[in-house]
């Protein structure tokens, strides 16, 4: 083989401008690193797609990666605002970006239907929410042996996913543990997969029924110690609490926001790692 | 009354440090609320938790008269025990602790819809008098005065836990006539209104917030003002709330706080600011090693 | 608490004339132990379902507690006929049996629709297959976005689920590994679950991410080494295959099948266990 | 020809002794049909098998030109490299040689009807000349001559991967002109019938048996005789076809299994019977001990 790549190179060959593509971790594990680098490579016009958007996809929209926003949460998780995204949508600044909001449920069964080959997935959800007025994507079907209303979403099926994940073997196996969140269901539903990784062990050594990732489903294997910074990586490193306090204040002043971001992502070296 | 900090949106859950601290034994109008949330949630209770003063409550709830609660977090944690409370739903904290950890998609289908849960605790940026919440936007939805966070879980946990608790600062911003925007049913417009937009679970049975509790009128399904916290005024509330409230006619009183359970909050809240501290220091909690013997553990 | 009981205790209170209870396990983990119990307790007019009905069900069935069978694929494995099923099916003996058949997708998608609380579970399925031709239980869909058609398939929802399990602890928590089959679903899609397991522990120190089923959605948990014998528990003991290759000879004929029955399992002292 | 069983159903996938022994470097029938099979797996295939001759050729490929192809089996097991045979679907062995182990229905969602199978090996009791497969009943469904095992994972496979193969001893009862029962749907009534019946993928590429191969001729999707065995002769074929067989223009001839792919397979029916030899003797080879590092080994 192998699928391992520098995240630079992975970002470059796999991803296009214009893409949809997906960054999942529910808090813990977000491919923050992968995020910096899209930034970098000032890839445009691309659909995101993340339950809780979080910091990482704040940084992406107020950079002008975003055409399009595909989300059930955007907060700052425990602090308030994204302030980025606030500005987006409220000001259209630094250009205006389109939402397709739904609920936390509703994302996760659009990540099953697409990682299971189906057009749509059924909930119970959304009646008497004013969502489904306002998203084409939320629809009603009824049940062919009860008669029983119920929400239908379509499959999300990304260009790309990204993850991260706390190890993969030399074959390109991936394996994470702990809030393993939606990972899997994302890398599954996706028609690439790119999965940074904090080590690179011989044998992966899984218990049974682990979250494993087969080489052959996993597009490219990236390097990256660290990757989920300021988020966290369970058994590596915790989460950067006061990372995500001070974000607060960062993010709330548009040249503040860019300052912070040509200093600490734009000029800094792609991080090294793979092959 | 005492001093009240009216925080603005969104970030209305965050406390300022005075009352966070309190007088030693003299409970904030904060922590009446959180200590009344927490008395709600029965022993074996099977509770869907979101972060903030849900998950304050609920907590405070295991750690004094409800040990045997179970506690899920829509990050895929089962019968979680923190020793401190979680910053984010997330945290490692809650997988360290939990009886087990499943995907994020499972939570929402086997455990949430699956009728598992007896008990959501939901906040939001506005409640209206039927109980509706709204986490979506204040103004238009197309053009907003202020975009919100957004639903996350909340419309599936109004739909589908048994019973829901409402946590909110009592506030007209907050308590209005009507939401912006319906992220969370209620009651809808009232009545059987909500029965006949199909939705099959009983729906908030309290609204808690830093003054009073309300809860929904037979019938009409109206919030009323039905227990009021320690020196709190019918006037107080009335002028607070964003439609001409009514109060129960066996109206309660809120009983004071007990110095158990004061104790027991003060002391989760001084664990978490330490806890979160050490995490801004640099210093790992989560150690790093063999993951097939690091998680889980009950 | 606790939900500890013995299995005769366990199936007495639990289990009625007349339920639907589905006893699974893929091969693996197959809860023989308790199959016998309903045996020796006479249960009647029961609608047995299972993917793989097995040796086990051949055995229940050919004692006469079945009166519907709902399965997707019933030989005995790597041997051939389960020889009284096709009795009954064939023969109506020891009396008629209805029979309701689908695919294992589909067995998978009516437990899983039915963990995760909806009436029905959406497959891409029965084209041109003449199974939905003779079950009602198979419908067609259109998804509501893309128009394809679709197979629909109802929620199985037994009143009790049987699974057999490698551990539980002291306060009813259960662990499972290595083929967990569909135990985890068919046990959230049953209004109640008895676990039989080969030990009890004092902790479970599960893995991360081990399917573990929390007490509190477990009705009880009988102690019963040996209880998956003559399948295996991984582990534990290793499948008898040679037993299951003895099963063709000795249930061919009605009458030696009646007499291993009595010999091996209704003269036989109830396993003991449980709290 | 060598002699051949003609077993009934519908263990018809089970060996006679004098089968699995047959002549040093010369092959039985069933061998050429296993090791035919197992040439049309190419390497990184990612492969849904079934048991039996399945399991058998699949592996067989494996050990010989195809050490990275990807074997799924319906039990949940994932990558497995099993150094001797299952028995059945769901083996120990199959889970300790896997990559990872995934619920069943994960199986025939993500993995099936995800569209990750290249591959498809299937068998049946009776196909017919569009490859339709039965594996129901023999005559009437509703009261049937013989009750077959029934579909299993059979209809999706056959739906769903990308390509499947079909492996069947060669017999009059078994390759009819129309199946008593369409299990698994191949060409339907032959033409477009299949794309117009809504399946989307290409079907069965071949049809494998211990005489000859099979394959759906362009346009009419009648199968025809591609490929005869080494001493088969039409006549032979064209007597144990249910239907009125023809011969493909450029009819080929199976090349002899070389003595590489003889010898491994039968080393690994030996090993397998030694093995299973072993089970019967009560010994274990799945020694019990912390379950956390037991399984799941690449």
């Amino acid at each position: 083989m192998s699928n391992l790549l520098t995240l630079s190179d992975a970002i470059r060959t796999h991803l296009h401008q214009g893409d949809c593509v997906a960054l999942e971790g529910f808090t813990h594990l977000i491919p923050f690193a992968a995020g910096h680098e899209i930034i970098r490579q000032e890839k445009r016009d691309l659909t995101l797609v993340r339950m809780t958007p979080d910091v990482i996809f704040d940084q992406m929209i107020g950079m002008g990666c975003a055409k399009r926003l595909v989300f059930s949460w955007g907060g700052n998780p425990g602090v308030g605002s994204l302030h980025r995204l606030r500005d987006a949508v409220e000001k259209h600044f630094p250009h205006p970006i389109e939402i397709d909001e739904r609920s936390h449920a509703a994302m996760t069964v659009s990540y099953t239907a697409a990682a299971a080959g189906l057009p749509f997935g059924v909930m119970r959800g959304f009646l008497g929410s004013d969502l489904a007025q306002y998203n084409p994507n939320i629809k009603f079907i009824d049940c062919p042996f009860t008669g029983e209303r119920l929400a239908a979403v379509p499959a999300i099926r990304p260009d790309v996913a990204i993850i991260h994940a706390q190890r993969a073997d030399r074959a390109g196996n991936v394996h994470l543990w702990g809030i393993v969140g939606v990972q899997k269901e994302i890398a599954l539903a996706a028609r690439k997969v790119i999965v940074t990784v904090e080590e690179i062990v011989d044998d992966l050594d899984a218990p049974a029924n682990a979250c494993v990732l087969p080489a052959w489903v996993v597009t490219a294997v990236c390097h990256v110690p660290g990757g989920a910074a300021p988020s966290y990586a369970h058994g590596y490193y915790d989460r950067d609490n006061s990372f995500y306090q001070a974000w607060d204040e960062v993010s709330r002043d548009r040249e503040n926001f860019q300052r912070w971001m040509r200093e600490n992502v734009m000029d800094t070296v792609p991080v090294k790692g793979g092959a | 009354m005492m001093s009240r900090k009216q925080s603005g949106f969104p970030s209305d859950e965050s406390f300022s440090s005075d009352e966070k601290r309190g007088d030693a034994m003299v409970a904030t109008p904060s922590e009446v609320m959180t200590v009344v949330a927490a008395r709600m949630l029965q022993e074996r209770t099977v509770c869907f938790v979101g972060i903030g003063i849900p998950s304050k409550a609920a907590n405070l709830a295991r750690l004094t008269h409800a040990p045997q609660a179970v506690l899920i977090y829509e990050s895929g944690t089962i019968g979680t025990r923190p020793s401190v409370l979680p910053l984010s739903i997330g945290d490692g904290e809650l997988a360290l602790t939990a009886d087990t950890v499943v995907s994020t998609s499972e939570i929402f289908s086997y455990w949430l819809q699956g009728g598992r849960v007896e008990l959501g605790f939901l906040g939001a940026a506005q409640v209206d008098r039927y109980a509706n919440l709204n986490s979506t936007v204040i103004g238009n939805y197309q053009s907003p005065k202020v975009r919100l966070p957004g639903a996350g879980g909340a419309p599936e946990i109004a739909a589908q836990a048994k019973e829901t608790l409402i946590i909110i600062n009592h506030d007209r911003r907050k308590l209005v006539e009507k939401v912006d925007f319906i992220t969370s049913a209620g009651y809808l417009d009232g009545g059987d209104s909500r029965e006949r937009a199909g939705l099959k679970t009983g729906g908030p049975t309290a609204v808690i917030t830093d003054l009073c509790v309300l809860r929904p009128e037979f019938q009409t399904r109206e919030l009323v003002v039905t227990q009021l916290h320690p020196g709190v005024t019918r006037q107080t509330v009335a002028e607070a709330t964003g439609w001409d409230v009514r109060f129960a006619e066996d109206l309660t009183q809120t009983q004071v706080p007990s110095d158990l359970e004061l104790s027991t909050l003060r002391e989760l809240e001084r664990q978490t600011a330490l806890a979160h501290s050490n995490d801004a220091a640099g210093k790992t909690s989560l150690t790093r090693n063999n993951p097939t013997a690091e998680v889980t553990r009950p």
